[in-house]
């Protein structure tokens, strides 16, 4: 606890010195760490990461705090020893600059996840967990491929081993070549996102994963696949992501609606939130692709892709602390089992109202900004796709309020429900900071985008100069070939 | 070399190359291992006989000495000591798996001897050693056994540990275990 | 003289009777008196090269080929013998408690 | 502009109070609390609106912080104060504050009312986010706000299912409106680059559109219009304020008669010179607003259910002012709008009254009579309904011929046919509930038992602990709390018509005057509206408005008789011999059930099939599929194909001998 | 005709010392082994002194050794970096399986004169096969090695299924002993010489013809057969669950270093010239293994036979590397073998540490439900063979993660995409049995089957060795890479030249 409490300290610490209008990378480190392939330690923060990183450490406490009194518990310790070996893994693999340091930590930041579903997981956690690990390591395990790749490319151009991703960054590809690196490191993120139709881990995952570890997976896990393609998919291969955005996006949408419709029919409240986990990445997804015509990509919908992330962090985050509320009372998440407890729990009600409203993206709430924004951007980049993913507004409300409908609204007839207590101390103390927060990213959207401006800027137009330099050498290498 | 010889070389070849295949096969299909052995016994000698055309004398000696005079006995003693009745043959019931395999061993054969057909890469081998520079060199027994000594003296050597090896393990392997009940 | 390659193919097709021996015999002792066969196949193939090529190496692999197969084939019958006091029997059909 | 801030801010601090620190505390602490808020916001608004007057009108924009910047998109908080906007912070806060009092009274029954108040503050202020944006995202701010509050509102007695599900309706019929809303804020933002209501007003003023730009317009007045068909209630979406009744009778006369419903014209009338610009979504404009008018209408003829008759009067209302805007009157629209709130506020509280005196019951045939036990709320009742049917010279017959004459001169005879049958309608079914309610015998008491009709299955709308066997009292008058801001809305109701006297009779149209200076008709598309300048014979302004008239006193007459002593007798056998007909209106036209039916379901299907079928067999089955083969490849060769030393040597000649045929391949 | 007499110098003593010296020392065995001193302990006693010395001698070679290696006995023996490199590993893991069969209950069984005498001469014999030119001593090397391990896991504790276990990989191992001769007889038919480099040269003449490319492919396939490579690979699962597990964890470690270092000998030093058909054919098995291998362990129910799988499908990770060996970007290759070699030996010791800590005379075949509730029973225990089927699995931050990419890394600078794609969906079939004993461990309820059996033994050697490994996983995977890298690299040096 003291530990994480440190590390948000540490986190608001880089947040307040964050450079806001510089791009660059700041907090940089570098040490050689296998010098013989070129691997390097070096760590830095930039606008992508900077939300993200201050997004992990506000969480962790909060979930320890979750965990507190249970303290008395022999399996607690491993657990929390786990929790932060999980912390560093996020940490780590946000602010690693280089592609193999990276790599490390993305696949290491499995085996704690692993351990946490696995042993303190639901009935069927066994499932859930080996599933969760090897779906991910199998995309992982493609990209390390294309990674390596990369690496080799880099090595011909220039004759210098380096892994380190500024280096790669300037690594110029035929577009051949760039179509099935793009395509094996979007498959890689794509099912950590998780994207239609690499979803169908998350769903167990998050059913049977405990309270905490929904919330973390929901929170931050799932954002490394959207980082990953920021970070990496996006700017290491611009031509094939142009060529690949109509795809990505074609799923995004697909995930949004899927999503939500399938979100809709769950019984199960966690599978349900689950879904809309689907359903809201997918928004994500299309906001990080939304290529203009120009072959510049969307500032508005990379604003609202990276500012969505951050959000349904919070907002998702704190839907599944509800439901552990409830499921930790009554050992159910099914809806039937539920209904009328804004009765007597009124607290619990407001802030799962509050909650709700941020994921169906009500202006005033974070959600409204990161949605609208990703959806301006799209429409201005696809009208029709933006139009398909509008229905996702629609829909989301549709699960969202039955979720409230089925577990507050309505009579409160089962005798098991009418004894049930409003929020202790301690879950106060881990819901109300999510709940104000929802809003007031909803309210001061721009205090915290300032921060992630420059960096979203610099990719979206230096994108577009990078992919026009390169057309046009390769362009002249055409004519020299003639 | 004149025809005669030439002529004469191959017939021995191919006599000795049918007898060779026949027996060979005589070897793997007949029903009581005793006769197995026998037989391959005789395809040693035939073998034996193949490599004295070749004038590899000490080889075709030693393949008569210590192959068929000592491996092979040893094998009747195995088979004697353990008395074993003739086989049903129960190994060749053919489903499909044997089947497929046998044709396939038998395509791997063809390809075998296609590959073998290439023929003798040119430009290769001083052929220094004639028949004439084996006489002059004082004979094949003596040349092997110098080239035995001095450039094949290390696994020459290591062949007596290999030996020596051999025996314990064989002492090992056959000695009766008295705390170990019989099945 | 007898071109080296004929001496080849009869290699081949000795190699292979052998290799059927070892295949499809269920007689343990059968299967090692094959593999001698397929060792003899090498051997020819040794002499014959040696032969064409002019030089001695081959027959001195020979002399090492014999004495390897001597060393097994001491090592298998005791093991032959082995299995017999176990089981009374040298089929390998009993051999069936390993698999999967 | 600290006051302009008082004014938005009060309403919240309200909510806040109520919502977080006065849960517990006594309902008077709490309606005192909101009330106050109130009022305080009511009177900056007073002030505000004085003092814009004061400058002349001029509209003034005061910035909060920057709200949302991304890209080349900027949203601040800014807020405008111009003659529409203080008109419409007026409505809002005055009725709002009149409103607020009464639920105090209309409330008493619950234990806790902090958090009803608290939706109900909050609803105020985002109404006025709504109205005092300078952009359409502010304005989209309070847009989805007030569907939030009216969501929360509508369910506030959750413990009745249905109540919740009726709020769910609303806010999703809602979202689908608000879609609209949103591509109609991308296309203009796509277009212009901006969402600011003076900057686009200041582009378009300037006459420099191309083509493109032109044509753009017409999508982005048509997506707002879908937004404002949800918030509006507008064909085809105005399923859900008949549904919306289930919330309490305050916020009914508040958020879904005075208020929020009228955000769609209010919209218009903002962005009137984008929708001038574009005389196809004008059409459609007008068209929708006269069907729903009429349509409506209809309905409400034969509802027994006294709210249910006032939504759907709402929705015909809305009707009107939709039309208005359509055929370019936005001054009128917006006139209505204002009359509107008034008398149908007046009105729902009334009837608000009168359930509260009958305990709840709602059905008007279980009224009657009440005329002896509630003298004030007859009496205000009275007014209202003369105001609403157009009765000269109460506000609505000012405003309601102001309308259907610009439909004549603006959309010809069939528009005006079309409004004046409606008007009709509206005569005839508001004389009825009047009759039923107030007239003929008391027809609760022997209706003891019997508790509701089995088709008005919204009608209860109160919570497990009220008492059920308070059936049977004799109703009686309310409090002053409740009658007081009564009598205010029917002198308003009675009065504000005058503001509006159109030159034919005499007077100088004040209202219209006021609004000018808001209206833009850019230059363009002056000849198409050049009818709303021109000048027409005074007689045939007379004869429609008599017309109209005579219409209202036979549809009048019709219902005194048929429904004055109670429900005649001759109405069961029309209902017999019409019974098609009667069925249709009765069940609404069906719209729901086809809704349901061909919508809702079919999706709800769509998504147990994406869920059971493809989500559970193919996507995860191909995932799980992977496994399950692996793992039957690995069962079925381990036991079968091993063992045996000889399958194992099979195995290694096979694989040797494929290694060859690659060898022989390459 | 001339004849070169031998001239035995006292470096070619000090090169060839682990040898000699494991020779006397088998021979001392023997003799000890009639004699009244034949017990356990004396037997432990010198099979540890021996090892250690030999061990020893080897590091100490390794460290003077300029990089190219020296030649002596006309190619017999060469004196180079990857010879002592290989033999020390060989010794290591000898040193290592050694001091857990000290531990266990096998201890009586194994420390008899006569065995530790086999067990002498056969490493002998690998030391042998990893450090020389010439095919002729290869080959009696690899016999010695095989003859005897046939001996060792089959009899030293006959049961039904060590004997069993022994005489499938007697006679598969035999009919794979005639297939590598009757390929070393093509390559010398065709290169008209039995030296590797010899041969290397003569290939160079010669190139593309049909009867090297015959030769380079039985002789590759013999090879593999000892590498365990699908679909030569059939004998190990048996042999592996039947022998016992000191000289299981002997077979997956030192044997494989042996063949593996012969194999990048031979291909690269000898087979250069064809590389093509290596190329095809080892990158063929390792996608079968790759592919196969991780398949199949999926159905085991016997840890061992698990780790059989286990162990050929790492084969194939690294016949995917010794493919990669040729062309543009081979220089890379041969490091990430050895690098992978180390990585996998230091797994593999401490996994079946583990697995032998485990055992004792009722249950001598561990499963995977045995290992059931392990967690409770003994913490530390678990949580290390989790480090270590992480690490097989690939997964960092353990050192199987580093050598996987190191592999990966060769494979690809060679352009060996589809491989690799194939090692990734290997590498995630594996990860699924490798989780399926953690799943035992840490997330079944279910009372321990074994834990009841198991009185924690007091094995002090045993804890060091698994907690050495677990910090040789976690440090390789973590921090220090680089120096096990550079030595690779250096080592790597005597064959590629660089």
């Amino acid at each position: 606890m003291g530990s994480s409490l440190l590390g948000l300290l540490a986190g608001l610490h880089v947040w307040y010195w964050f450079d806001g209008s510089s791009a660059a990378l700041q907090f940089v480190e570098s040490y050689e760490w296998i010098p013989s392939l070129g691997i390097k330690y070096i760590v830095g923060i930039d606008g992508f990461s900077l939300l993200l990183v201050v997004l992990t450490t506000f969480l962790l406490p909060l979930v320890l705090l979750s965990q507190w009194s249970d303290s008395e518990e022999p399996s607690q310790r491993p657990f929390l020893a786990l929790l932060m070996a999980l912390q560093s893994g996020m940490i780590g693999a946000l602010v690693a600059m280089d592609l193999v340091f990276f790599y490390v930590f993305w696949e290491a930041m499995l085996i704690p996840m692993y351990f946490i579903i696995g042993v303190w997981g639901g009935k069927r956690r066994i499932y859930a967990a080996t599933k969760f690990v090897l779906y991910t390591v199998l995309g992982s395990l493609l990209m390390l491929a294309a990674a390596i790749v990369l690496y080799l490319a880099h090595f011909r151009q220039t004759g210098v081993y380096s892994t380190s991703l500024l280096d790669l960054y300037s690594v110029k590809l035929p577009i051949d070549a760039q179509m099935w690196m793009f395509g094996a490191f979007a498959v890689a993120f794509a099912i950590k996102v998780p994207m239609w139709p690499f979803h169908t881990w998350l769903p167990d995952a998050h059913v049977e994963a405990p309270t905490v570890g929904s919330v973390i997976l929901a929170g931050v896990l799932l954002k490394m696949g959207t980082y990953g393609l920021l970070r990496f998919a996006v700017p290491m291969f611009p031509d094939a992501m142009v060529q690949f955005a109509p795809v990505l996006i074609f799923c995004g949408v697909v995930g949004i609606i899927y999503g939500a419709l399938t979100a809709w029919v769950q019984q199960d409240a966690k599978k349900m939130v689950a879904y809309s986990s689907v359903s809201h990445l997918g928004f994500v997804v299309i906001g990080t692709f939304a290529v203009m015509a120009g072959g510049e990509l969307s500032v508005e919908a990379l604003s609202g892709a990276t500012y969505q992330m951050i959000n349904h962090g919070i907002s998702t985050g704190a839907l599944f602390f509800l439901v552990g509320v409830i499921y930790e009372r009554r050992h159910t998440r099914m809806l039937a089992d539920f209904g009328g407890l804004a009765k007597n729990m009124p607290w619990f009600a407001t802030i799962l109202i509050i909650a709700t409203l941020s994921s169906v993206g009500l202006p005033g709430t974070g959600g409204f900004v990161g949605e609208f924004l990703i959806l301006n951007g799209v429409f201005q980049a696809s009208p029709i796709a933006g139009m398909l993913a509008s229905l996702g507004v629609l829909l989301g409300a549709v699960y969202m309020l039955t979720l409230c409908r089925k577990i507050l609204f309505g009579p409160l007839d089962n005798p098991e429900n009418k004894e049930l207590s409003d929020l202790s101390a301690k879950e106060f103390g881990y819901l109300v900071p999510l709940a104000v927060l929802a809003i007031v990213m909803g309210i001061f959207p721009n205090s915290f985008m300032d921060k992630t401006k420059p960096s979203i800027e610099r990719l979206a137009k230096s994108y577009k100069s990078y992919s026009l330099d390169y057309r046009m050498g390769r362009d002249m290498g055409h004519q020299s070939a003639n | 070399m004149s025809e005669l010889s030439n002529f004469m070389s191959h017939a021995v070849f191919h006599a000795l190359a049918g007898l060779i295949t026949l027996v060979s096969l005589m070897v793997v299909a007949s029903k009581h291992p005793v006769k197995s052995a026998v037989f391959l016994v005789v395809d040693l000698f035939l073998l034996a006989a193949v490599y004295a055309t070749l004038e590899s004398h000490f080889v075709a000696a030693i393949q008569v000495l210590v192959y068929a005079g000592a491996v092979v006995v040893l094998f009747l003693f195995v088979i004697m000591l353990l008395n074993l009745q003739p086989d049903q043959l129960r190994g060749l019931r053919f489903n499909a798996p044997e089947a497929v395999t046998l044709i396939l061993s038998l395509i791997g054969m063809f390809i075998m001897i296609g590959v073998s057909v290439a023929g003798k890469p040119t430009g290769l081998g001083d052929g220094s050693l004639t028949v004439e520079a084996i006489a002059d060199g004082g004979g094949n027994t003596y040349l092997v056994a110098m080239k035995l000594l001095t450039d094949f003296i290390w696994p020459f050597e290591l062949a007596s540990v290999l030996i020596l090896l051999a025996i314990v393990a064989a002492v090992v392997i056959a000695k009766k275990d008295h705390k170990d009940q019989p099945a | 003289m007898v071109p080296v390659e004929f001496y080849f193919m009869l290699a081949c097709v000795v190699f292979t009777m052998g290799l059927f021996g070892a295949l499809f015999r269920r007689n343990i002792i059968m299967v090692l008196m094959s593999i001698e066969l397929m060792l003899n196949a090498v051997n020819l193939v040794f002499v014959a090269a040696g032969r064409s090529i002019g030089n001695l190496d081959g027959q001195i692999m020979v002399l090492f080929v014999i004495t390897v197969a001597a060393c097994e084939a001491a090592v298998g019958l005791a093991m032959v013998i082995a299995l017999f006091r176990k089981y009374g029997t040298v089929n390998t059909d009993i051999l069936r408690l390993l698999r999967g | 502009m600290t006051i302009l801030w008082i004014m938005l801010l009060a309403p919240l601090v309200g909510a806040v109070l109520n919502g977080l620190v006065l849960r517990k505390s006594p309902k008077m602490i709490s309606h005192l609390v909101a009330v106050a808020s109130m009022a305080v916001s009511f009177g900056c608004a007073v002030y505000l609106f004085m003092d814009m007057m004061k400058s002349g009108g001029e509209p003034k924009t005061y910035l909060a912080f920057n709200w949302l910047d991304a890209g080349g998109f900027h949203a601040p908080f800014k807020y405008i104060i111009d003659r529409l906007s203080g008109l419409m912070m007026l409505v809002v806060t005055g009725i709002g504050t009149l409103i607020h009092i009464y639920a105090g009274g209309y409330m008493h029954e619950e234990v806790s009312t902090s958090r009803f108040f608290t939706y109900l503050n909050l609803f105020v202020f985002m109404m006025l986010q709504l109205v005092m944006g300078d952009n359409l995202m502010v304005m989209f701010v309070g847009w989805e706000g007030v569907g939030l509050c009216s969501y929360l509102l509508i369910g506030y007695w959750f413990q009745d299912d249905n109540n919740a599900a009726a709020g769910m309706k609303a806010f999703l019929v809602n979202r689908i409106g608000d879609i609209g809303f949103l591509f109609g804020i991308f296309l203009t933002y796509r277009h212009f680059g901006t969402v600011s209501f003076t900057e686009l007003r200041d582009i378009i003023g300037s006459n420099t559109l191309d083509a493109v730009k032109l044509g753009a317009i017409g999508w982005i007045t048509l997506c707002l219009f879908i937004g404002a068909t949800g918030k509006s209630a507008q064909l085809p979406l105005y399923v859900w304020l008949p549904d919306a009744m289930a919330g309490p009778t305050p916020v009914s006369a508040l958020i879904h008669a005075a208020t929020m419903v009228t955000a769609g014209i209010y919209m218009m009338t903002r962005l009137n010179f984008m929708f001038y610009l574009s005389p196809m979504t004008m059409q459609v404009v007008a068209v929708t607003g006269a069907l729903t008018a009429l349509f409506a209408a209809t309905i409400a003829l034969v509802q027994s259910d006294i709210k249910k008759v006032l939504a759907y009067s709402t929705v015909s209302q809305l009707g009107y002012m939709v039309l208005a805007c359509g055929v370019g009157a936005f001054g009128a629209g917006v006139f209505h709008l204002f009359t509107h709130a008034c008398f149908k506020a007046l009105m729902f509280l009334g009837a608000g009254s009168v359930i509260v005196a009958m305990h709840h019951e709602q059905d008007m045939f279980k009224m009657g009579g009440l005329r002896k036990y509630m003298p004030i709320t007859h009496a205000v009742f009275l007014l209202g309904v003369l105001a609403i049917i157009g009765m000269p010279p109460f506000a609505g017959f000012f405003s309601k011929d102001e309308i259907l004459w610009k439909a004549f001169i603006g959309g010809g005879p069939i528009l005006w046919g079309v409004g004046a049958i409606a008007a009709g309608c509206t005569s005839f079914y508001m004389v009825r509930l009047l009759c039923l309610t107030f007239y003929g015998e008391h027809r609760g008491a022997s209706d003891h038992g019997h508790h509701h009709d089995t088709h008005a299955n919204h009608a209860k709308s109160h919570g497990d602990d009220h008492e059920h066997g308070s059936h049977g009292h004799t109703p009686h008058e309310t409090g002053a709390d409740m009658w007081g801001p009564l009598v205010i809305l029917a002198l308003m109701s009675a009065g504000v018509g005058f503001l509006g006297v159109p030159h034919v009779l005499g007077g100088h149209n004040i209202f219209e005057e006021y609004l000018k200076p808001v209206m833009l008709i850019p230059e363009s598309a002056h000849e198409h509206w050049a009818f709303l300048e021109a000048t027409y014979s005074h007689s045939l302004e007379m004869a429609l408005m008599g017309a109209s008239v005579v219409v209202m006193l036979i549809a009048s007459g019709a219902a005194i008789v048929l429904y004055g002593r109670g429900p005649a007798k001759v109405l069961s056998k029309w209902k017999a011999s019409f019974s098609g007909v009667y069925s249709t209106l009765w069940n609404k036209y069906y719209v729901d059930d086809f809704y349901f039916a061909n919508i809702v379901q079919p999706i709800r299907d769509m998504a147990e099939f994406l869920w059971a079928f493809i989500d559970v067999k193919i996507v995860d089955g191909a995932v799980n599929g992977v496994a399950e083969m692996c793992r039957f490849v690995a069962g079925s060769v381990s036991f079968k194909m091993t063992g045996s030393v000889h399958r194992h040597a099979m195995v290694l000649v096979i694989g040797l001998v494929c290694l060859l045929s690659v060898m022989v391949i390459n | 005709m001339n004849f070169e007499v031998p001239s035995l110098s006292l470096p070619f003593y000090g090169s060839a010392f682990p040898i000699l010296f494991l020779v006397v020392t088998s021979i001392v065995a023997l003799l000890l082994g009639v004699s009244k001193l034949n017990t356990p302990k004396v037997n432990y006693g010198l099979n540890l002194f021996a090892i250690i010395v030999a061990l020893g001698s080897a590091v100490y070679q390794y460290a003077i050794s300029g990089g190219a290696g020296e030649i002596y006995l006309s190619g017999g023996f060469t004196a180079g970096l990857l010879g002592f490199w290989g033999q020390g590993l060989i010794l290591f893991c000898a040193m290592v399986v050694s001091i857990l069969l000290g531990d266990s209950y096998m201890s009586p069984k194994f420390f008899r004169g006569e065995i530790v005498s086999l067990f002498h001469m056969v490493l002998a014999g690998m030391l042998t096969m990893v450090a020389t030119d010439d095919l002729v001593t290869l080959f009696v090397g690899l016999e010695m090695a095989s003859i005897g391990v046939y001996a060792l896991i089959g009899y030293t504790r006959p049961t039904k299924l060590s004997q069993e276990g022994a005489i499938k990989y007697f006679v598969l191992g035999s009919i794979a002993a005639a297939i590598l001769l009757f390929g070393f007889a093509f390559l010398y038919a065709a290169a008209g010489s039995l030296r590797i480099s010899e041969i290397s040269r003569a290939i160079g003449k010669v190139s593309g013809h049909s009867w090297i490319e015959l030769g380079a492919i039985l002789t590759i396939a013999g090879l593999s057969f000892k590498m365990a490579l699908v679909p030569f690979h059939m004998w190990t699962p048996d042999a592996y669950e039947g022998a016992p597990t000191g000289l299981t964890a002997f077979m997956a470690t030192a044997m494989k270093v042996m063949i593996v270092v012969a194999t990048i000998r031979l291909c690269e030093n000898g087979l250069d010239g064809v590389h093509g058909v290596w190329l095809s054919t080892l990158s063929l098995m390792a996608a079968a293994s790759l592919l196969f291998a991780n398949v199949m362990a999926l159905a085991q129910q016997s840890v061992k036979r698990m780790l059989a799988y286990s162990s050929i499908a790492h084969s194939g990770y690294m016949a995917l590397a010794l493919s990669a060996m040729s062309g543009a970007g081979g220089g890379m290759s041969v490091p990430s073998i050895l690098f992978y070699l180390i990585a996998y030996v230091a797994v593999s010791l401490g996994t079946f540490a583990i697995i032998m800590w485990l055992e004792n005379e009722r249950c001598e075949n561990v499963i995977v439900d045995d290992l059931t509730g392990l967690a409770k029973q003994h913490p530390r225990a678990a949580v290390a063979l989790a480090v270590f089927m992480f690490s097989l699995g690939g997964m960092p931050p353990t050192v199987g993660f580093i050598s996987k990419l190191y592999v990966f890394n060769a494979a690809l600078s060679n352009g060996l995409i589809g491989l690799v794609v194939i090692a990734a969906l290997g590498s995630t079939i594996s990860l699924y049995y490798y989780m399926r004993i953690i799943v035992r461990m840490f997330m079944l309820d279910s009372t321990p089957v074994l834990g009841a059996l198991i009185k924690p033994k007091k094995s002090l050697a045993t804890v060091g060795i698994v907690f050495v490994s677990v910090l040789i996983v976690i440090l390789l995977g973590t921090v220090f890479p680089e120096p096990v890298m550079q030595i690779a690299r250096k080592t790597a040096g005597e064959v590629t030249g660089g």
